[in-house]
């Protein structure tokens, strides 16, 4: 035996040596341990500071449930962990582990001091004090002086500084049965179930190996159970995985790890792995946790839970102490003590909290061990620093008081207040649950609707005599128990007189008083306090257990890493990213994009494409765009339109949905002929707006916006199915079939003219708002005369993976003309011209039709259309409301702000009402001047008005003019 | 993540295949000129919104395409019932006739 | 497109060759003409999928039923026209709606034994052959975008997805393969 | 007892004996002036000031759970009022302006922290929305700045500004008096208060039925604790008005959805103010204990379960992962759900409804936490003198029949 590692026994493997440091000591531990057992081996009990009293805290648990010994692992490059339970951590080779919350040291930390002053700081003192006398600036004071300083003492480790270099995975399995656990219970269950090679097991369990407490009691009964389920394909065996959350419908969210406990982890493959299981059955094996007892100075180092002592002797083969008293309140701490004990630590005494220890025969064994037995008999306090060294005891006595009755020395105290069943996941599913008095917990009673799950085991309750305890609550004292520090929540530094001030304090209920203290609310959950918060809290209340309520379990069972919900979302696998066909072209010309619903579009095209468009500057696009404004209008420009929504419309009742659809009229619409359309929602406001074109009698073809597609999409699938389910037409999306150029200005016809086959292009044959199909440059394609900038202008339609080609011809000959491509920008700025709106930057889902000038559009016989009844409403109806309007700036060089305020007076001071707001503003190259739309209360009748908008610095005087400021008669477009 | 038995596709299929589309069995009603204000706003915003069993449609958008509506408890998110659109809420799964705006004394 | 997936021994990517895709929406009445106008019957139960020929191939027809009204055809590229024509001749009588798509997404084949693990990375259907068997076809998700799956033999999955989402979806899938070898 | 650093070094050395009840636990009685169905925040403040600026002190509210357990304990606490319509701005203007001296208001610290909320613009259009907001609260006398994307890291130093991710933060709109609070905090300080006033908190007593007159006037309630009788009803139950305007035969524009909240393991301060991303549906904040508080959109369906999906979590944290890369490798401790109810437009319903006597202030749906202080303000007034308080006004339900909307959501949704 070297340290406290035994020779000889347990599951560690005593030829593999790994070397780690722990707050930069250098120590030893073997394959099979855990950071944990590898501490305890080195004599290394003290390893973290509470979070409110930095008290010195030591090992309590060998699990998930251990409340105190958080430490940080770090594998360097933003591979930090803060936070980690070192009894969960297994070792590797190199491990670096560090306490955290302590200053500068864990041995000496600055932070104790707070211990000193604890009796101020008692439950929810800070809802009591640093509100600040008024004259120092009340809340102010709070948050500029108190807070910053609570906030440096709180908080647990660091987070990292770098973005975690990690990966994370995801599965959707599907299983018969899930069983969760696999302890003795768990590996039963699995081997029984898969007997049937068409049962379909999932078996998960948290740990690297399966046995649960077999693996200290009965390894090889473990190992063979194991080995029979390996063989059989129908199961899947998850080792390291947590199932953390149980949802609806027998859904069960696992996190495996998979690469943590390796030395040399490969970047490349993922560290943790998301299972979603959706099982026909799901069996919770999940085992119990040991209670903690509630007596005077019961965190110190060196006080753990006898069934975590045993688990390091027997499973780690590690000693955890040598002079060893025992606090039983149910006989599996005898186990504990005996197997100690024959491995060579002296059990000084086993103080029993019964009166009469549950089997006489257990006490009976320790006597004739040579173990003296103290009944009735409970721990008054304790002595030592960073490790405990003595012990004082104390009688029972039958009015819940105790005397003194002597002490101890002692290097490691073991406790068991009875076993807790691990009922968090079913809670979680909504199942039942029953108060069971002789267990002091809650077990399982009955399942949620819709959920088939069981509970077996220790989990549902099902227990040995030995492992039995009805003890919850806290421990008998001498004298006042509010002058001494009985810990309930460790790690949030809960003590039995917090619990009951709040209940003094008039916090019942279960949820108020976990609140108020904290208790159960720390990384841990409570699951070692939960149940003596409730002892607590009835016996200070006169009530029983089940009438104060018991907290609510939620997932994760334990914490889980965010990285492992994101799964592989992130950076380019984020969101996906649309791209048109024309993408690559643009980007190599000069193209800075901007995002549009989920598409990349050109935004305005740079000479030359700087590193960072960004850094280019507003100049650079200012020019940009002036550029390209001036090619439309000037020679031709070519834009990508591929991303607007696209729909054909098809079947004999196409125009009678259409017309039921869209405000307009539709049913009058010739065949080879385009509409502009406008749809609204059912409360009268615009939603969406297009072109329909009419290519058969049966047969259109709608654009949407960018953004609507879907959701146009969607609604027209809803009206066709449940609404006018008659109707005798469908709808199939075309948006990524056909690509889109358009193709806009004076010389568009003549760029396009030699290319076009079967389509004749004159202005009588081809007017505008007319469409034809034909072939250009041999590809098929759907021709629109159609144009946004108020120029001459077509769409062309071809087959998206034949777009690319024909593009860059199209560019070629537009450089010949002095044309070239445009952006978004600049469509934005040659419609503005024009005062075309766009929806969703000049409406904004309060604007009808009406409202945007655009009545006209409405088809006045039409009985009913989408929106109709809606527009028909007295707000809709009434006077005043907003309208579209152009403005002009005083100054004419100025370009407004989108978004800017619209008053009636220059002078504005706070508080004055709005008349409306600039919805789009621009410089325009082709008038020389900023132009603005906007949309203002009771705009038509303004114009001519002069109103102003008041910025940060200054008021700008705007003239109010008509929404149309290029080519009023229209010739260019005719052109 | 719920399961939801698509009535079209006859398989219970992920919450994530399906788009929620609001309560079920609402009439549009029409023509617009014989519709109040009042009887518009209810068909517009009114909702039952029970705690308990709910008729509501869903789209099984990435699936089959089809809306359809199911009866499910709002308290224990179970279904009770999903059925093709057109036809009648299954009578053996409860109440949910809707009330009227006006205050019933 | 598939380029940018590593395939390992367990799966690989395939794209598909240049084909004509059209989607049909008619009601049940229509389908016994479509499928005799297209030279195969057009699968009766939902969700099923049937093929003669060679993927690609002269003469090869593929017919997925993927809506209660909805059905893909899909046929090599320079039999789109013809397959049109005659589908629309033979349903002159009957409502109906054919639509070309052929462009609107692109095809890929997976393939191997590890391809039904590797899709359930971002599927969320239970890809077992009992639930999911050889013949069935149906939309779903992988990750965040939406596809068409259509198992056309017990380690073989024919897939389709939006041309826009097809770089998304290679990606993905590519990075889900780094935890399936 | 008066809470103070004096009181609390007085108890600490006497043995912390002395301290009392913070509310007292009393039994229904017959009848009261005012009934206010729900001890959440708004109930209970609107009880508060019913007692303090009205001298209504016969007043009961009635909490069929434990008080403050419904969405006052489960929100993420951000309060702001930089919102876009006039009426809002007025409302929660009026809320933050009570935030500033509601610890000294109420002799109990709610922590309120304006250690400024950050929403963030991700494209072009959110550029133009998050301009427009800032113009009109400038107009208002609402503090509202834009900040370039490093202004935006400098305000908050672990936020990604890379142009290279998938939404890249082009700017940021920062209302610096706004921030969080402790939500219980300030239920338990409203309810000390209201009690001290006089007013019966009565929990574990829930509502069964609304009880009318021949007239149909509101006279009562019935309860799990017998009938009350009262002229005046005001419900404030959040996710369950609708549940509980049906006692009443009205059906509400309203709908109830699952809002999922999750925080992580503690850490020391990384976080130092609120950043809202509604492009990608993600808020958060870090708690004075150091945990990392985030909010998540609604799940899609109406439900009353007070759980939602896994894969909405999920949505949620690859959105702060994304923003916040440092934080991937955190893990999540706690994740929970509230119910909140929605409106059409988005804006909460407050004051009178068919039925005479009967009030209601509900459909504050996920944001309404904000408000608290200024949503019972207004409603103790509104209750006090049977009219809408001006403020309140707007937000009539008759507004859903004649169309005037306070539609907050649809400034900034829609689409090009």
């Amino acid at each position: 035996m070297t340290g406290f590692r035994m020779a000889a026994g347990g599951r560690i493997d005593r030829s593999k040596p790994l070397r780690f440091t722990f707050d930069g000591r250098q120590m030893h531990g073997h394959a099979g341990d855990t950071l944990a057992s590898a501490l305890l081996a080195n004599g290394i009990h003290l390893v973290g500071r509470s979070f409110k009293y930095h008290r010195p805290r030591g090992i309590v648990s060998a699990g998930a449930e251990e409340p105190n010994a958080l430490v940080t692992i770090d594998r360097g490059g933003g591979r930090e962990t803060p936070n980690l339970r070192a009894t969960q951590v297994e070792l590797y080779e190199g491990l670096v582990a560090r306490s955290q919350n302590r200053f500068p040291g864990l041995r000496f930390d600055i932070g104790g001091i707070n211990n000193a002053f604890s009796r101020f700081l008692g439950a929810g003192f800070y809802y009591k004090t640093f509100m600040g006398p008024r004259f120092a600036g009340g809340a102010k004071l709070w948050a500029r002086l108190f807070e910053p300083a609570i906030r440096r003492a709180a908080g647990l480790g660091k987070a990292p500084a770098g973005p975690d270099p990690d990966r994370y995975s995801n599965r959707f399995a599907h299983c018969e049965v899930l069983v969760i656990g696999g302890g003795e219970a768990g590996l039963a269950e699995a081997l029984r179930r898969s007997e049937d090679p068409a049962c379909r097991v999932i078996l998960c369990d948290e740990q690297a190996e399966f046995g649960g407490w077999m693996l200290v009691e009965a390894p090889e009964r473990a190992d063979e159970m194991v080995e029979a389920l390996s063989a059989r394909p129908n199961v899947t065996m998850l080792r390291r995985s947590q199932a953390f959350g149980a949802y609806a419908q027998n859904f069960v969210a696992i996190a495996e790890q998979l690469s943590d406990a390796q030395a040399l982890p490969d970047p490349d493959r993922p560290r943790e792995r998301l299972w979603q299981v959706r099982a026909g059955e799901v069996v919770l094996a999940s085992g119990a946790i040991e209670r903690p007892l509630v007596f005077p100075d019961n965190d110190r180092p060196g006080i753990l839970l006898a069934g975590a002592a045993e688990t390091y002797l027997r499973r780690y083969g590690v000693l955890p102490g040598r002079k060893i008293v025992v606090l039983a309140a149910c006989d599996t701490a005898y186990g504990a003590a005996f197997a100690l004990q024959d491995a060579g630590a002296e059990i000084v005494a086993i103080a029993e909290t019964r009166a009469a220890p549950g089997a006489g025969e257990i006490a009976a064994r320790a006597l004739a061990r040579g173990i003296p037995v103290l009944p009735g008999t409970t721990i008054l306090g304790t002595t030592g620093h960073l490790r405990v060294s003595g012990v004082q005891l104390g009688r029972i006595r039958p009015d819940g008081t105790a005397e003194p009755s002597g002490g101890f020395t002692a290097d490691t105290i073991l406790m068991s207040g009875g076993w807790t069943p691990s009922i968090h996941l079913f809670s979680q599913t909504k199942g039942k649950l029953r108060w069971e008095e002789g267990l002091g917990a809650y077990v399982p009673a009955a399942p949620a609707p819709g959920q088939t799950i069981r509970v077996i085991g220790a989990a549902s309750g099902e227990m040995p005599a030995g492992m039995r305890s009805p003890s919850i609550g806290a421990l008998p004292v001498a004298g006042s128990p509010d002058r001494v520090k009985a810990f309930v929540d460790f790690q949030n530094d809960v003590t039995a007189r917090d619990l009951r001030l709040a209940t003094r304090e008039g916090f019942r209920s279960i949820e108020h008083v976990k609140r108020y203290t904290t208790t159960g609310m720390a990384t841990d959950q409570g699951k070692t306090s939960n149940l003596n918060t409730l002892g607590i809290v009835a016996a200070e209340t006169g009530r029983a257990v089940p009438e104060i309520g018991l907290t609510t379990f939620r997932a994760p069972y334990t914490p889980v890493t965010f990285g492992l919900f994101a799964g592989q979302a992130r950076g380019d696998l984020f969101e996906p990213v649309r791209r048109t066909p024309m993408h690559d072209w643009a980007e190599r010309n000069g193209a800075v994009f901007e995002d549009v619903g989920s598409w990349k579009r050109a935004h305005y095209f740079l000479p030359r494409r700087p590193v960072d468009p960004a850094a280019a500057g507003h100049g650079a696009m200012h020019d940009a765009v002036k550029a390209e404004c001036r090619r439309v209008r000037e020679a031709v420009g070519l834009f990508d339109a591929s991303t607007l929504g696209k729909i054909e419309l098809v079947g004999p009742d196409a125009a009678e949905f259409l017309e039921r659809a869209y405000v307009n009229p539709v049913r009058s619409l010739g065949i080879g002929r385009c509409r502009y359309a406008l749809l609204l929602n059912e409360a009268g406001f615009i939603i969406d707006d297009g072109i329909i074109a009419r290519l058969a009698e049966d047969r259109f073809h709608l654009t949407t916006t960018t953004g609507g597609a879907a959701r146009v999409f969607g609604m027209f699938e809803d009206y066709l199915q449940t609404e006018w389910p008659d109707l005798k037409v469908w709808q199939t999306s075309v948006t990524e079939h056909w690509a889109v150029i358009a193709v806009q200005g004076p010389r568009a016809r003549e760029i396009i003219a030699d290319l076009v086959e079967g389509i004749d292009l004159s202005n009588a044959a081809f007017p505008h708002m007319a469409v034809r199909e034909g072939r250009i440059a041999g590809l098929p394609c759907r021709l629109f005369r159609v144009s946004f900038t108020g120029e001459l202008g077509y769409e062309i339609n071809i087959p998206a993976g034949l777009a690319l080609p024909l593009w860059e011809q199209l560019a070629e000959r537009a450089a010949e003309f002095g044309g070239g491509p445009y952006g978004t920008e600049a469509m934005h700025v040659l419609r503005a011209e024009k005062g075309y709106i766009i929806v969703g930057q000049d409406t904004d889902g309060t604007m009808t039709p009406e409202d945007m000038g655009l009545g006209w559009a409405i088809g006045k016989k039409k009985p009913d259309f989408i929106g109709k009844r809606g527009l028909m409403r007295p707000d809709l109806t009434a006077s005043g409301r907003k309208q579209l309007v152009g403005l002009v700036a005083e100054d004419p060089a100025r370009v407004l702000e989108e978004g800017a305020q619209i008053v009636a007076d220059s002078l504005a001071p706070a508080g004055t009402h709005a008349l409306g707001h600039v919805t789009s503003a621009y410089f325009s190259a082709s008038l020389g001047q900023g132009i603005a739309l906007a949309v203002v209360e009771d705009g038509r009748n303004r114009i001519g008005q002069t109103l102003h908008i008041p910025m940060e610095r200054e008021t700008i005087a705007v003239r109010v003019v008509a929404p149309l400021f290029l080519d009023p008669e229209g010739g260019r477009l005719h052109g | 993540m719920l399961l939801i038995r698509c009535p079209y596709c006859g398989m219970d299929r992920p919450e994530i295949e399906f788009r929620h589309a609001g309560a079920a069995h609402i009439t549009r009603p029409g023509p617009p000129d014989r519709v109040s204000d009042e009887e518009w706003a209810a068909f517009l915003y009114l909702r039952d919104n029970p705690k308990g069993r709910v008729a509501e449609r869903w789209r099984h958008v990435h699936g089959c395409g089809r809306f359809f509506n199911a009866v499910r408890d709002t308290v224990t998110d179970v279904f009770v019932a999903t059925y093709k659109a057109g036809e009648a809420r299954p009578p053996e799964t409860g109440p949910g006739e809707s009330q009227p705006m006006e205050a019933r004394p | 497109m598939a380029e940018g997936f590593a395939d390992t021994p367990r799966f690989r990517l395939i794209d598909a060759p240049p084909l004509a895709r059209f989607v049909l929406r008619a009601p049940e009445a229509a389908r016994k003409a479509a499928g005799k106008a297209y030279g195969l019957a057009l699968p009766e139960m939902l969700n099923r999928g049937a093929s003669i020929g060679e993927r690609g191939k002269p003469g090869a027809r593929v017919a997925l039923h993927l809506g209660p009204d909805e059905w893909w055809l899909i046929v090599p590229e320079a039999e789109g026209p013809e397959v049109f024509g005659a589908l629309e001749k033979a349903l002159a009588a009957h409502p109906h709606s054919l639509v070309e798509i052929s462009h609107r997404q692109v095809g890929y084949v997976l393939e191997g034994e590890g391809a039904a693990s590797l899709l359930n990375a971002g599927c969320p259907l239970d890809l077992s052959e009992t639930a999911f068997p050889p013949g069935m076809a149906t939309r779903s998700l992988f990750h965040r975008v939406g596809l068409m799956i259509w198992r056309m033999a017990p380690a073989t999955f024919r897939l389709e997805i939006d041309r826009s989402l097809a770089p998304y979806f290679v990606a993905s899938l590519a990075e889900s393969a780094r935890d399936h070898n | 007892m008066k809470f103070s650093l004096f009181s609390l070094l007085h108890q600490g050395l006497t043995g912390n004996q002395g301290w009392q009840p913070q509310w007292r636990d009393p039994a229904p009685k017959p009848a009261y002036d005012v009934i206010i169905v729900g001890a959440g925040g708004h109930g209970l403040a609107t009880a508060y000031y019913l007692a303090k600026e009205h001298g209504i002190r016969n007043v009961a509210v009635l909490e069929k759970g434990w008080l403050g357990g419904g969405n006052t304990g489960r929100n993420t606490t951000i309060i702001r009022s930089n919102y876009l319509w006039e009426e809002s701005e007025a409302l929660y203007e009026h809320s933050v302006k009570l935030w500033e001296t509601l610890s000294h208001e109420l002799n109990y610290n709610v922590m309120y922290s304006p250690r400024g909320v950050m929403m963030l613009a991700h494209s072009v259009h959110d550029v133009q929305v998050t301009k427009r907001h800032i113009h009109a609260n400038r107009l208002a006398g609402i503090d509202n700045e834009w900040l370039t994307p490093e202004q935006a890291q400098e305000f908050c130093p672990i936020l990604n500004i890379s142009r290279e991710i998938r939404f890249p933060v082009l700017g940021a709109a920062l209302q610096r008096r706004g921030g969080v609070a402790r939500h219980d905090a300030v239920a338990w300080g409203y309810a000390r208060g209201a009690d001290r006033l006089g007013v019966d908190i009565i929990q574990n007593c829930e509502v069964t039925a609304i009880r009318r007159d021949a007239s149909g006037r509101v006279t009562g309630v019935d309860t799990t604790r017998g009938p009350i009788s009262a002229r005046r009803i005001g419900v404030v139950a959040a996710g369950h008005t609708s549940v509980i305007m049906g006692m009443a035969g009205l059906r509400m524009p309203l709908e109830s959805f699952p809002l999922q909240a999750l925080v992580s393991e503690p850490v020391k301060p990384v976080m130092p103010c609120v950043v809202m991303s509604n492009t990608i549906h993600a808020y958060m904040s870090q708690s004075d204990k150091g945990e990392l508080v985030i909010g998540a959109g609604t799940d899609q369906y109406t439900s009353y379960s007070q759980t939602g999906g896994l894969h909405i979590s999920q949505h949620t944290l690859d959105a702060i992962c994304e923003l916040f890369p440092m934080t991937r490798r955190l893990r999540m401790l706690r994740n929970w759900g509230g119910i909140v109810d929605v409106t059409p437009d988005r804006s909460p319903i407050i004051g009178r409804t068919p039925v005479p006597g009967l009030y209601v202030n509900c459909g504050w749906g996920t944001g309404g936490f904000k408000a608290t202080p200024g949503s019972g303000h207004v409603f103790a007034a509104t209750l006090a003198r049977e009219e809408p308080h001006p403020i309140a006004a707007p937000f009539t339900l008759e507004r859903f029949t004649t169309g005037r909307l306070i539609d907050e959501a649809a400034a900034a949704a829609v689409a090009h």
